[in-house]
């Protein structure tokens, strides 16, 4: 069976990467399985400089999802260069770096200083709900994204994917500003921002009184959105949102998906991107798919 | 590097009520999972039959028999998931990640303050186990009252010295468990771990007695193996950086001089 | 205890309202209980003139989620002022009428219409993701929300509530457009787009493709719009989104809201919105809130 | 106007293998339960220990004995939903709504063919039973192969006469259950059960032979109650205007000559 994908110009071994945020810079994982085995992995968000990102509680559960506001904790892009990157390549990992900046400039600096590594691809989160640029956030505004996009593109060789928040009106007229800007693919979604209460302290759950939902809980949000934003472009889209199971990631390949993110249940399962790999082949194997790009884009709309 | 023992399913051998609403569960687990175990370490446990509930919850090892290939965890049924942790069947299975975290450290102390509160009473018992092998190990229990005492047997088995503290004077010492100390020679180390006031209470007096102190916290955890940066404590470096540390992965125990509470 | 609100001026005996679309015209749930025990009763979505509504399969299940894709199925207001009005104002029953339309003119049309009845609150749903207004969905244009809410204020003496979508980059801009327009207060949320495949068809399972997305999965999405939206306006704001429990309900007083929706607990159990008004009121006095009205804002933030 | 039964908890009985991967449920269900129930009606449950399945599952009554408050179920473990619902312990209690929708109407037929299809046998045998109190009724129930054949001897007690038919010809008529009966005389009335195709086929015979005809359709459904209007199907009135009616409250059953399938 053939599970491998072009994404972008980049050969991937299977359509399965790790989303930013939830697989760290994949130390941990590697204590579990061998990470090259992925397609690729999307390491943590990284700024120009370190940050500490907000004070705790940064995480809670709600029905069939969870809510986080770690505020891009990262060791910032040099120390990233230089520890965690060179340990990845080592592993064979196809480095997707995911990066977040506060200005359209610091988006084109950090893609100029990655430019001359071994990432394969950068993924340009213009959608952390958690970290606000401001006051609003980034990535809501179609010429913002489109900006961007232009600015990391003229400032790498690297492909570009730019990733897209779901807190849009329109995700369609995100995802085309994106290609506008020169992106090579989008991903999405990111998290939609949501808040929990606790009832006893009457206080918000997370310190950050706002945070990002993902999970099952945003599957069904997930899936329109990247059907929608695959019906409206021509580059590639990386699917993600609430992918638990290899049926999970099918559904995003029939609706138009290059390739998957899974994120929140790597924090269910540290063995969850290869279970869901496997089960993908399942599925594949079961329904006399020989080749995993037959999915993509296979959904039947009358 | 593949090394860490992936998530598997241990069997409830039994389970029993303990005091103050506590269920104590004994669970079948592997070889692996004995020789990683230390004081202090936790598991995290699948909340079974309920993928609403993305999030394992963590519980601290309680207790560990090797020979019999026997975890033994006190849970507190607080909220859903632990609610139902708590109300599986003897024979049924529960998915299991672990064990996970740092522990405590005895280094070469030859007496010990092992001091815990409420449900934090319960990684106390596993290391006034271990520890009294080679230190002399004094456990303080502090309960809100006399009902809520769990285990007392047990420490009196494994800990060379035994003292309950309740908050209302229901049984033991009239007050917190530190306080209940106020009388014993200092140790060599402290152990604690409970609620967050009680922990500012030991650090403050560890710190003012220039005493060795590790506190075990408690935080809202993800992964539970160190991914998600979602667990995290306050620590202040020497040079007096503060930095967010890893509840899961570079604690839950932390010196009590780096940590802020 | 006291249960009873002032919405907008109307006095409702307490803060528990079906919501609309999921109570049909509470002839249903007369049979399982006295629907005058309620705050109010939002009505089916009415519009101009009677709607088939959308070809089945229009439900569906997610994770602790539903997708809908009714498609305002509706008898038309005629019908609506003469078989359904008197028959719910005979119950007893505060009634909030529901209204949809495909131009500001319509909406206009239809408060004036209503204008005459025994209506007690009009609330004008700008958001319905299942009918399109020239491809784009109304209700994500502040501009838009404005133009409704002042034609549909001059066309009525009725307190008129503005129900958003979700669907939008900023909840805090549309709650003020409304505003602005002159709504006596906003409801929301209405539901997410969303979507679901069929693995072994490969279709998407409603026959509309995409579907609005309801109950506790999309909670905290709501109770932080909500919590926004109040934070952004001086009118009532009507909670709802995933209420399950009391506890759920006063989560939404205590992020501000004067009155809470109740639509998807309905599908589930018909006793719903009474055994929610039960636990809200065990909550009270477990907390020793004799006033319900000292729960709504009474959210602490530092 | 408050008549209605609302939502109960019934116990289970006994739970058992049926043919077919089916499970048999049977039911402790009060009084007013009984006395509501009529042949081609549904109950609709929750699935149990499962907030996150938030929708019911409508299933329909296969057989009913109000002496003993009863109530016999079969289903067919087909997703998630019915899966958790036939692992229901003997002991345990299910959620349940019902009884829902209208239900055959015999009138005053005395010759009915009752022919249903796979799941759909289903609701035949309480129609059967009910039925055969004034009617001949003849049994006509299709499976896919042999092993799929459940409640033969049931419907052999209830029905005036049975036949079987397969897909694959392992067992009886070799086809579909219409045409099983291709042979006998035509009945008064006939019902139907089963999958679409097969209904279209009873429909357009009924249709082309002018008999009175009742079919019981399937849609995902909300409420199941009335309300919420998502489980529509086409119906046509006199005038050739097409409608949606409610699968739930209008049906399940509905009139040959009225539905559009
Ligand atoms: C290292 C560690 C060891 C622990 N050891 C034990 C133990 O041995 N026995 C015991 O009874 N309890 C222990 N706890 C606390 C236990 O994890 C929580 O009571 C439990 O997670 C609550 O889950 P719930 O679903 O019942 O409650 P809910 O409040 O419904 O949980 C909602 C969410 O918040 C999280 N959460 C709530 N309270 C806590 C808390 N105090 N700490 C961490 N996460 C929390 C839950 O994990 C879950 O994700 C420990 C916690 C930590 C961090
Ligand atoms: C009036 C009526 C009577 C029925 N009687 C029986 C019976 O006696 N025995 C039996 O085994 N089955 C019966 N069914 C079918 C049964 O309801 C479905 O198989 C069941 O709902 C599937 O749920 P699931 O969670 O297992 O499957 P999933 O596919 O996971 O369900 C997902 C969602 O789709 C809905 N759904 C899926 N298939 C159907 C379907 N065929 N009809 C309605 N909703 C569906 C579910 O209710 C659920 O909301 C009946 C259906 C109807 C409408
Ligand atoms: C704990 C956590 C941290 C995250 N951090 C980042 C991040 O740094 N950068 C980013 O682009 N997305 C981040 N995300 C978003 C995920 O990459 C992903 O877009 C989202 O969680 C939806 O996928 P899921 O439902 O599979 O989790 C984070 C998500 C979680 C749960
Ligand atoms: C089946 C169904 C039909 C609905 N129809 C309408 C409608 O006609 N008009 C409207 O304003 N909202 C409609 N809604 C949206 C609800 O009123 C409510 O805003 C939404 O479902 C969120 O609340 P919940 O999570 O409690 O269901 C409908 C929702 C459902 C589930
Ligand atoms: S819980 Fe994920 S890093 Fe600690
Ligand atoms: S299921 Fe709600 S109207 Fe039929």
């Amino acid at each position: 069976m053939r599970l491998s994908v072009n994404l972008c110009g980049v050969e991937l071994k299977n359509p399965i990467i790790p989303a930013s945020g939830t697989f760290g810079f994949g130390r941990e994982f590697s204590r579990y399985y061998d990470i090259s085995r992925l397609g690729a992995v999307a390491t943590k968000g990284i700024t120009p400089l370190p940050r500490l990102g907000n004070p705790p509680a940064r995480i809670t559960e709600t029905p069939s999802g969870i809510l986080n506001a770690v505020g891009l904790q990262n060791p910032g892009v040099d120390a990233f260069i230089e520890e965690e990157l060179p340990w990845l390549i080592q592993q064979g990992a196809t480095v997707i770096a995911n990066v977040s900046g506060n200005s359209v400039d610091e988006y084109a600096e950090l893609a100029e200083t990655l430019d001359s590594t071994d990432i394969a691809l950068l993924e340009v989160n213009v959608s952390c709900p958690n970290i606000h640029a401001g006051g609003c956030v980034f990535g809501s505004d179609p010429g913002t994204i489109r900006d961007v996009a232009k600015a990391v593109r003229a400032a790498t060789r690297k492909p570009v994917l730019v990733k897209l928040s779901p807190n849009v009106a329109d995700i369609a007229e995100a995802a085309k500003a994106a290609e506008e800007g020169g992106a090579d693919g989008v991903s999405l979604i990111n998290t939609l921002t949501g808040m929990a209460i606790d009832l006893k302290t009457r206080r918000p759950v997370l310190a950050n009184v706002t945070g990002g939902l993902s999970g099952p809980a945003v599957r069904p949000v997930a899936l329109r959105m990247c059907y929608q934003a695959a019906q409206a472009v021509s580059i590639p889209v990386v699917g993600m949102g609430g992918i638990m199971t290899g049926e999970d990631a099918a559904a995003f390949l029939l609706a138009g998906c290059t390739a998957v993110q899974v994120g929140t249940a790597n924090l269910s399962d540290p063995m969850a991107c290869i279970r869901i790999l496997e089960e993908l082949e399942h599925y594949c194997s079961q329904n006399g798919i020989a080749d995993v790009n037959e999915l993509i884009g296979g959904l039947i709309v009358e | 590097m593949s090394n860490a023992l992936p998530p598997f399913s241990a069997k409830l051998l039994s389970s029993r009520p303990l005091g103050g609403g506590m269920r104590e569960l004994c669970l079948e687990v592997p070889d692996e999972f004995c020789r990683a175990s230390r004081p202090g370490m936790f598991v995290h446990l699948k909340v079974p039959d309920a993928p609403q509930h993305l999030l394992r919850r963590p519980i601290s090892i309680m207790d560990l028999e090797p020979e019999d290939n026997l975890l033994v965890l006190g849970v507190q049924p607080k909220g859903e998931g632990t609610r139902l942790i708590c109300s599986l069947r003897e024979g049924g299975c529960i998915e299991m990640l672990g064990p996970l975290g740092n522990g405590f450290s005895l280094n070469d102390a030859k007496t010990v303050w092992a001091i815990g509160g409420g449900v934090g009473v319960a990684p106390m018992l596993y290391a006034c186990r271990e520890f009294s092998k080679s230190a002399r190990v004094t456990a303080s229990l502090g309960f809100r009252t006399r009902d809520m005492i769990f285990s007392e047997r047990d420490f009196h088995e494994s800990a060379f010295r035994l003292v309950i503290a309740t908050d209302d004077g229901t049984a033991g010492f009239h007050g917190n468990a530190l306080a209940a100390l106020s009388s014993h020679p200092l140790p060599d180390l402290i152990i604690a771990c409970g609620p967050t006031p009680m922990l500012k209470a030991v650090q403050e007096f560890a710190l003012g007695h220039n005493l060795h102190c590790q506190l075990s916290l408690e935080q809202r955890m993800g992964c539970g193996y160190g991914a998600c940066l979602t667990c995290s404590c306050r620590t202040m470096s020497r040079d007096g950086e503060e930095h967010y540390a890893r509840v899961c992965a570079d604690g839950p125990v932390f010196d009590a001089g780096k940590v802020v509470l």
